[in-house]
């Protein structure tokens, strides 16, 4: 709305003044139709009433309408053919389901798009007319008129204004107005503060993740009871069914998660930690090892010997046995195949 | 020619009678806002120790998961289409009592709704976790199930409650501009931002009545879907006594009646509390009885089809809850119920005499509400009770916290109206002249 | 009749023969065991509000001296229509592939409409948070979660076995061996009145005697579809 | 208000911080390694110990579900041949038992000069205390336990001999009048086999097997066997007892007889089984009995038991024809003063219908013990007569030292054997139980032994098997306090009162050597594999047990009609005391079993008094008043329950509650229906007849609180049913 240099002339009037024949004055003194306008505290019915331009508002309301029943349809069918979860037996997508909620989506978006379209309807008409005297809501017309500042008309309406019968002619010249945006949006900002306050405390609250019972490796630990042998007890040896690959395989992948870090790839104790302990772990190809029998060093994988460990606690029986085995069959002549190479 | 005349310099005076709630806060006033702050303040704190401990502050147990929090929602849904109701077929039919009436009756829907809403909140087990009703996308793929009734429930009562706000809004915009221009102090900037600039030039009027006269018809039908979707949530379950398809046109009803009494009750305050004899004259107590008969009548003619298909079909789930009702544990809230809401009506407001008399229908409305509250609370809990495995039949009665909170609920909503009087011109001014103008021109 | 849908090898059912149920209530008691259920306590209790996943109901029937009293376990017949299941409006109760009815601790919000539509009210319903005095703590499950107040709990066939017994079947390549996975309540039933099993295997035990003459289902008018078929007490 | 733009951006900015403020973490979990591995427990893994359920003493075989060292759920053992996998309700909760807030956490000791207060005190004083006592006792000592079997029975049985005191086994829900019966009647000390699987038509007397009955869970099992586990045959089952009990709501057919007259009855159809019926059973008992059923009017037996001729005939046609009948008594039947001589009338039926040693009758197998479990010797049950005598004797100046062992003789036994007089009046008062009960709170030193899921030991079923088992304890758990086995506190008292007592470190040690010696000469590593897959698998249980011929030694001559204690006029009713078949006698302290609903009353959390609904119209009392029931010992009050299923001139109460120290759930809950019993004796068997006791009620007027787990929150239910199609309009 770039400023012009423009008056706006205001009559007021008696109630039972002819409006339509002072509407004809004024437009013949020279005032286009369309910049007149009658106020009053009460629409007056029939004639008084200038044409409306635009588009007609049912047409908008239509249109939202059919909007509004696509949003239902995505809201009910759509996420629901997007997240499929079986309920009741009822098909996913249930079509009474939909025609009840698109309908009420249907009228809640039509009815908001009418109510947005007068607001801007009101406020574009009214935007052209600046003042509104107290006056006419106590029972009296008034008649604004915008004319050009320069030139005859302005004297001319005032005239025909006067003859109308008018009480009181005002005249006020049009101002530059551009912080009523900020004026309106100002508040608005202040509303939306507190609520995006409150979204955040929602996400706050942590439900059930405390459980009372307790986790897995949760303190306090407890151990189990001496003596006791639980049906499928780690410590006893089993007859295994042959599920993972022969023993030799399972033991060498034992040795290699467990042993290589002190005993070295091959075993002969020169792992990469080796240096770092007070006594070298022993050299699993020597002959001491070789002499001691599958259950001697399954005996000392079960209780540890000197600086190692016991790997009671890490691995099951059967486990220790296989890398008992593999662990002989480091230290033993490897039968030599036919064609020369050991067999590791 | 000189009534009409007349009606244009009469206009300052209904400017100053209208406006005159706005302005002047009596003693009186303010202890009437202290004592329902004290209410609110009661029911706000037993919610927040039920939320704290647990809802088994309430006295529900298994079969009765259901009870007074749910019956105060379908109450407080029902008085809402009271305001819509009267403004939206008034209007329609251009029945020219409906001026002083409209406003009344849409306060009364917009605070009735936010109530129901609220009631919805004090009956949710986990009610920090409400949000998860709401469609917004999540990383966890997962979004309200919309073929449960509580979630067109929940989209209903949303559109009506926007549809009704802008309803009650749209004729309130040249009110706000009269306002603007005689009220100062802190409600000035409000006013001059409600009012959109109104300047009340005849294209602006002509866009305003389009409108009104377009949302009318929308916001009639909001109000049918929504009330009989309340309906439906009783309506699509398995449990015998609610499994009935008259559920939804008998909601609607009872909707209608229980807010016409609540609006009779309105009409009564705010003409006693203000003087308005001349503005809310026995003519209008007269059609709303005259309405109220009608209502009452279709009420009771469902009421009576309903009950008469069970009695005579003996199925023994629904004889049981109907044997309850009759000689059981409820007879007594129920026959309380038949003459509060249709024995006392057709007796009473069929002579005219006691329709134009304004305390007869104050008694009348405050007389159909409580017979309506229990009527919903009669189709909530006795079909609970009686399960079709006897082994669970139980009985329920509302705890002490259960009616704190209630009763805090009321407490806010007559606080909102209260308040709301102080800020919002009761009587519509510009429709209010406008009737009195073609008043004189017929 | 939901039909057996061949892509997925489970639909799990029970069978409930009503002439070996002596009312011993051991099931009553295995239940809570294995499912972490709250102890409520007598105030709690004469509120109604003891939560038992499976009940005896006892009904009368005749007058002194030829009365006889019948025992009716009632627990969630894991409905093929179930009616609690849309009218959920979170998702927190929904029907699983392999036929049970899921309930999810963490989506439902206390609305208990599925409270109000199931019609063996075989619902509970956490009306506070629930407290275990010390020690007893030590005995809760941690596989099975423990419910805080404002949640729907009910029967769910011991769903955590179920999953157990899947991946151990899965590891070993096979499909669950019928009577590998058998609820708590089964389990410990001394007169073996309840039986567990797969619906979709025709020669499981469960199928077997749910074809009996005997049998009938709670409710069937509803069109519910129950899971759980009841054999007829023949005295 | 103007606000510039660039303000209202920045409020905008700030709506938005305010939005991503709440990054709340959740608690942090510690994940806490161990520092030694412990070698069984992998994480989130669940180990299953079997081991055997010490709550009665049935002894079935359990598997006990732990996780991380706790204890989480006990379920059967399939293989254990007791109870197949299956469990009772007491059996599921007993994990509740180990985890009880109140159990006792160290032993104590109580000055009952001063404040009678109980002061925790360490291990050596208090075995010293008691060692000092038992050594000045010079042999007058009495010891009180619960039945033991295997390696703590002989354990015990040495320690008594090596102090010279005398030992007595008391279980309240022992029926000693049936193991009276038993003896004199087939001279076999054991109680047989009854192979109700087998059987096609059962006629119990009174007998609860369904509910809490000397092996609670076998007698289930085998009863689903009866009915439905053989394709053609159903077994029939009739009940005579006064009140329809949780075992009669099973039955095909209830006789509610009047109570006493069990015998009686037996008589009748004992009668008709010789006379009219005698072509199908081969009659060459009829010599010995000749003299009981002879004699016989059977007008007069009709109305004694007030159950009419054509039924007594019915009952005797069928039982004849059938193939394999089988008759049991005991429970109600035990609970009169002719109880053992009707018991043997019950047992001489089975003779008749010579189904003794019959597959589906009554079946005797040589007991069986591991070597050296001095099975030879009989402990003597404490009945109510012979704890009279004990008082007596205390009282006439020759107190001596008293020991209990994981038994309440105080609250069980009726008030008016004032157990609580013979623990004043002995020197020294010694306990063993986890839980301060009643017995424990009047005692000098309270020693807790271990749970049985912290414990070890062994268990030799009481009736005799077809299966020849031995079960086995293993700890489940480590001990959650500073408490003992039971074994191991006798050892180290005998080693106090005489050193060298025996070579073993350890009752663990003791029940692992009796276990490996008597595997046989075997390898020592044999051995130890052996005793690892008896461990693994609950015990060991060989398939033939060897059946033991049993002949009917002396028939019983006479059988005297029962007494009741008080005058017929002032006292009408009868009061009829049953087990409550939630708690039984002891299980009031698991709040699983207190919320655990009765099935019949569906009553929960407290005591009741069941009328017939006639009676209580008569008496104008509705139910959930409150009653006073009167005998001429005293009165208590109760709520009354609407009970269809009941003489009306018979009252029930279920016993169990009314505890005044026995934790925090039982304590000062619901009240004990004993104190009305006015002692009355079986003659033979010396056990409190405690039906004998007549009664007179009165409604107070005031209302009580009936916690129902049917139509819940109800105050008013009536419990039968208004017809709702009763047409009102």
């Amino acid at each position: 709305m770039p400023p012009r240099d423009e008056l706006e002339l205001h009559a007021l009037f008696e109630p039972d003044v002819d409006v339509m024949n002072v509407r004809r004055q004024i437009a013949h003194a020279g005032v286009p139709e369309g910049s007149i306008h009658v106020l009053s505290p009460v629409p007056l019915s029939g004639a008084a009433s200038d044409r409306i331009a635009g588009i007609p508002l049912y047409v908008v309301t239509v249109l939202a309408g059919l909007v509004g029943i696509g949003v239902g349809l995505f809201f009910a069918a759509g996420t629901a053919a997007m997240y499929p979860l079986m309920t009741g037996g009822k098909p996913i997508v249930a079509p009474p389901v939909v025609g009840i909620v698109s309908y009420e989506t249907m009228m809640l978006v039509a009815i908001v798009t009418t109510f947005l379209t007068t607001v801007v309807k009101v406020r574009a008409t009214n935007s052209e007319i600046r003042f509104r005297d107290a006056r006419i809501d106590e029972g009296r017309m008034a008649v604004a008129i915008r004319v050009p500042m320069v030139g005859t008309i302005a004297g001319a309406v005032r005239e025909a204004l006067e003859q109308a019968g008018a009480i009181d002619v005002q005249a006020s010249v049009i101002m530059d107005e551009e912080e009523t945006v900020a004026q309106r949006v100002g508040p608005a900002a202040s509303l939306l503060l507190p609520i995006a306050l409150a979204g955040a405390l929602v996400g706050c609250s942590q439900d059930m993740q405390e459980q009372a019972s307790y986790q897995s490796q949760e303190a306090p630990r407890l151990h189990s009871p001496e003596g006791s042998i639980p049906r499928a007890s780690r410590g006893v040896l089993k007859a295994r069914s042959t599920s993972a690959g022969p023993s030799e395989e399972r033991g060498a992948a034992l040795f290699r998660i467990n042993c290589v870090h002190c005993h070295g790839v091959q075993g002969d104790g020169d792992g990469p930690v080796a240096p770092y302990l007070k006594e070298p772990p022993g050299n699993l190809k020597n002959d001491e090892v070789r002499a001691m029998t599958d259950e001697q060093i399954y005996g000392v994988l079960t209780e540890g010997k000197d600086m190692m460990p016991s790997f009671k606690g890490e691995l099951s029986a059967n486990e220790r046995l296989d890398l008992a085995r593999f662990v002989a069959s480091l230290s033993r002549p490897t039968t030599v195949r036919a064609d020369g190479s050991e067999d590791h | 020619m000189d009534t009409r005349h007349a009606v244009w310099n009469d206009m300052r005076g209904i400017n100053r009678d209208l406006l005159a709630p706005l302005s002047e806060v009596s003693g009186r006033y303010l202890l009437l806002v202290a004592c329902l702050a004290a209410l609110v303040a009661a029911g706000a704190g037993a919610w927040l120790y039920q939320i704290e401990t647990g809802i088994g502050q309430t006295n529900m147990h298994p079969p009765i998961f259901w009870s007074s929090y749910i019956a105060s929602f379908v109450y407080w849904i029902g008085v809402s289409h009271s305001g819509t109701f009267i403004s939206g077929v008034l209007r329609l039919t251009k029945a020219e009592w409906r001026r002083p009436v409209t406003r009344i009756a849409e306060l009364m829907t917009i605070i009735s709704v936010m109530i129901a809403g609220l009631c919805v909140f004090f009956h949710l087990g986990r009610v920090w976790r409400w949000y998860y009703l709401i469609p917004y996308p999540n990383q966890r793929e997962i979004w309200p199930d919309f073929r449960s009734p509580l979630m067109w429930d929940a989209t209903a009562v949303f559109t009506y409650a926007t549809a009704s706000t802008i309803y009650l809004y749209l004729p309130l915009i040249p009110d706000f501009a009269l306002a603007r221009d005689r009220v100062g102090g802190w409600r000035k900037p409000i006013y001059t931002l409600l009012s959109l600039g109104w300047k009340g030039s005849q294209r602006e009027w002509e866009t305003l009545n389009t409108a009104i006269r377009i949302i009318t018809p929308l916001i009639v039908m909001v109000m049918i879907s929504v009330h009989s979707i309340v309906g439906w949530d009783f309506g699509m379950s398995l449990v015998p006594g609610w499994h009935t398809s008259i559920i939804a046109p008998y909601f609607v009803v009872g909707a209608v009646h229980s807010g016409l009494g609540m609006v009779a009750i309105g009409l009564y305050v705010v003409r006693r509390t203000y003087g308005w004899e001349q503005y809310i004259r026995k003519e209008h107590f007269d059609k709303l009885g005259k309405l109220l008969v009608v209502t009452t009548l279709t009420l009771a003619y469902l009421y009576f089809a309903d009950q008469l298909t069970v009695w005579y079909g003996k199925k023994p789930d629904e004889m049981a809850i109907l044997h309850s009702m009759i000689t059981g544990d409820y007879a007594v809230p129920f026959w309380a119920m038949i003459a509060l809401i249709y024995i006392f009506p057709l007796a009473l407001l069929t002579n005219p005499t006691f329709r134009a008399w304004p305390v007869g229908m104050l008694c009348m409305g405050i007389g159909i509400n409580i017979g309506m509250y229990v009527e919903r609370a009669l189709i909530i809990v006795p079909p609970l009770t009686h399960p079709r495995l006897t082994y669970q039949w139980s009985q329920y009665f509302p705890s002490w916290i259960e009616l704190t909170i209630l009763t805090g609920a009321l407490a806010l909503a007559v606080l909102l109206y209260v308040l709301l009087s102080k800020f919002v011109p009761l009587i519509s001014i510009w429709e209010e002249k406008e009737g009195r103008l073609h008043a004189a021109a017929r | 009749m939901a039909e057996a849908d061949e892509k997925e090898p489970y639909r799990w059912g029970m069978v409930v023969d009503l002439d070996r149920c002596t009312g011993c209530e051991a099931c009553v008691v295995a239940c809570h065991a294995e499912n972490n259920i709250r102890i409520s306590g007598e105030r709690e209790a004469a509120e109604g509000r003891a939560i038992n996943w499976i009940r005896i109901e006892r009904y009368w029937e005749g007058e002194y001296p030829n009365v006889k009293a019948k025992f009716m376990p009632v627990l969630c017949q894991h409905c093929g229509n179930a009616p609690c299941e849309p009218v959920c409006p979170v998702y927190a109760s929904y029907h699983t592939p392999d036929g049970l009815n899921a309930q999810v601790y963490n989506r439902c919000i206390g609305v208990r409409y599925c409270g109000n539509n199931c019609p063996y009210v075989a619902r509970q319903f956490n009306w506070f948070d629930p407290h275990w005095d010390a020690p007893l703590e030590e005995q809760l499950n941690p596989d099975v979660t423990v419910r805080q107040n404002g949640i729907m709990e009910k029967c769910t066939f011991c769903v955590q076995r179920i999953r157990k017994a899947n991946e151990q079947a899965d590891q070993e390549g096979r499909h669950i061996r019928d009577g590998e996975v058998q609820p708590a309540c089964v389990q410990t039933c001394p007169t073996s009145a309840l039986v567990f099993g797969n619906r979709n295997d025709p020669k499981s035990q469960v199928s077997v005697m749910a074809r009996s003459d005997r049998g009938f289902r709670l409710l069937e008018s509803l069109g519910t579809d129950p899971a759980v078929t009841y054999l007829k007490r023949l005295s | 208000m103007k606000i510039k733009r660039r303000t209202w951006i920045k409020a905008a900015a700030a709506a938005m911080a305010a939005a991503a403020l709440p990054g709340c973490k959740p608690q942090a979990h510690k994940l806490v390694p161990y520092l030694l591995p412990d070698d069984e427990i992998v994480p989130g893994v669940a180990d299953w110990y079997a081991s055997t359920c010490d709550e009665c003493s049935a002894g079935c075989g359990v598997l006990v579900r732990t996780m991380e060292g706790r204890a989480k759920k006990i379920e059967g053992n399939p293989d254990h041949p007791v109870n197949e996998g299956k469990l009772c309700a007491r059996g599921q909760a007993a994990v509740q038992s180990l985890y009880h807030p109140d159990r006792l956490r160290e032993p104590r000791q109580r000055n009952r000069k001063s404040s009678g207060a109980f002061e925790p005190i360490t291990w050596q004083k208090a075995i010293g205390v008691i060692a000092e006592q038992l050594r000045s006792a010079h042999g007058r000592i009495v010891m009180i336990s619960r039945p033991l079997s295997g390696t703590s029975r002989a354990l015990l049985l040495e320690f008594m001999d090596m102090v010279g005191g005398r030992l007595y086994w008391y279980d309240p829900a022992a029926d000693v009048p049936l193991r009276t019966a038993l003896s004199l009647s087939f001279g076999h000390v054991g109680l047989p086999h009854y192979d109700l699987a087998g059987a096609d038509y059962l006629v119990s007397f009174g007998t609860p097997f369904l509910e809490q009955w000397l092996s609670p869970v076998s007698y289930g099992v085998a009863f689903g066997r009866m009915r439905q586990g053989r394709p053609t045959v159903r077994g029939h089952f009739v009940h005579i007892e006064p009140r329809l009990s949780l075992t009669a709501a099973s039955a095909d057919r209830w006789i509610p007889i009047r109570p006493g007259t069990e015998g009686t009855l037996a008589l009748g159809l004992g009668h008709l089984l010789m006379t009219e019926q005698s072509e199908h059973r081969s009659n060459h008992l009829r010599g010995s009995y000749e003299a009981l059923f002879g004699g016989v009017d059977l007008k007069r037996i009709a109305i004694d038991t007030d159950v009419p001729t054509d039924e007594l005939r019915r009952l005797a046609k069928e039982c004849a024809g059938a193939r394999h009948p089988l008759v049991i008594g005991g429970g109600a039947a035990c609970s009169h003063t002719n109880a053992t001589q009707s018991l043997m009338a019950i047992n001489g039926l089975n003779a008749l219908l010579a189904n003794i040693g019959q597959p589906g009758g009554v079946r005797f197998y040589r007991s069986h013990a591991l070597p050296n479990h001095g099975e030879d010797q009989t402990v003597p049950w404490l009945t109510e007569r012979l704890a009279q005598a004990l008082l007596g004797e205390f009282e006439s100046g020759q107190p001596s030292v008293l020991l209990v062992n994981e038994c309440n003789p105080v609250f069980s036994m009726p008030p008016a054997m004032h157990m609580d007089r013979l623990f004043a009046r002995a020197s020294f008062v010694a306990s063993f139980g986890p839980l301060l009960d009643e017995s424990a709170s009047l005692a000098d030193v309270v020693c807790p032994s271990h749970h049985w899921l912290e414990g070890w030991g062994d268990h030799v079923p009481d009736a005799a098997m077809a299966v020849e088992t031995t079960s086995l304890r293993q700890p489940a758990v480590r001990p959650l306090y500073d408490s003992r086995e039971f074994g191991d506190t006798v050892l180290e008292l005998a080693r106090a009162v005489r050193p060298g007592f025996l070579p073993v470190k350890s009752f663990a040690e003791l029940v692992k050597h009796h276990w490996t010696s008597g595997f046989g000469g075997i390898s020592l590593a044999e051995q130890e594999q052996q005793w690892i897959s008896s461990l693994q698998q609950g015990g060991r249980w060989k398939d033939d047990a060897k059946p033991l011929s049993v002949t009917a030694r002396r028939p019983p001559t006479r059988l005297d009609p029962a007494s009741f204690m008080g005058d017929e006029q002032l006292y009408p009713l009868h009061l009829y005391p049953y087990p409550s078949m939630t708690m039984g006698h002891s299980g009031a302290h698991l709040p699983w079993l207190q919320e655990l609903p009765d099935t019949l009353t569906t009553a929960m959390w407290g005591t009741w008094v069941e009328i017939n609904p006639a009676t209580a119209a008569r008496y104008g009392i509705a139910q959930g008043d409150i009653v006073r029931i009167e005998s001429s010992r005293g009165s208590i009050e109760a709520p009354a329950m609407l009970f269809p299923g009941i003489r009306p001139d018979v009252v029930a109460m279920p016993v169990g509650q009314g505890h005044t120290s026995y934790g925090r759930y039982a304590t000062g809950r619901g009240v004990n229906p004993l104190q009305l019993a006015v002692p009355a004796f079986d003659h033979e068997s010396g056990a409190f007849a405690t039906g004998a006791t007549r009664v007179q009620i009165e409604g107070t007027g005031r209302r009580g609180r009936l916690v129902l787990l049917q139509q819940p929150a109800v105050d008013a239910s009536e419990l039968i049913q208004v017809d709702p199609a009763k047409p009102i309009l």
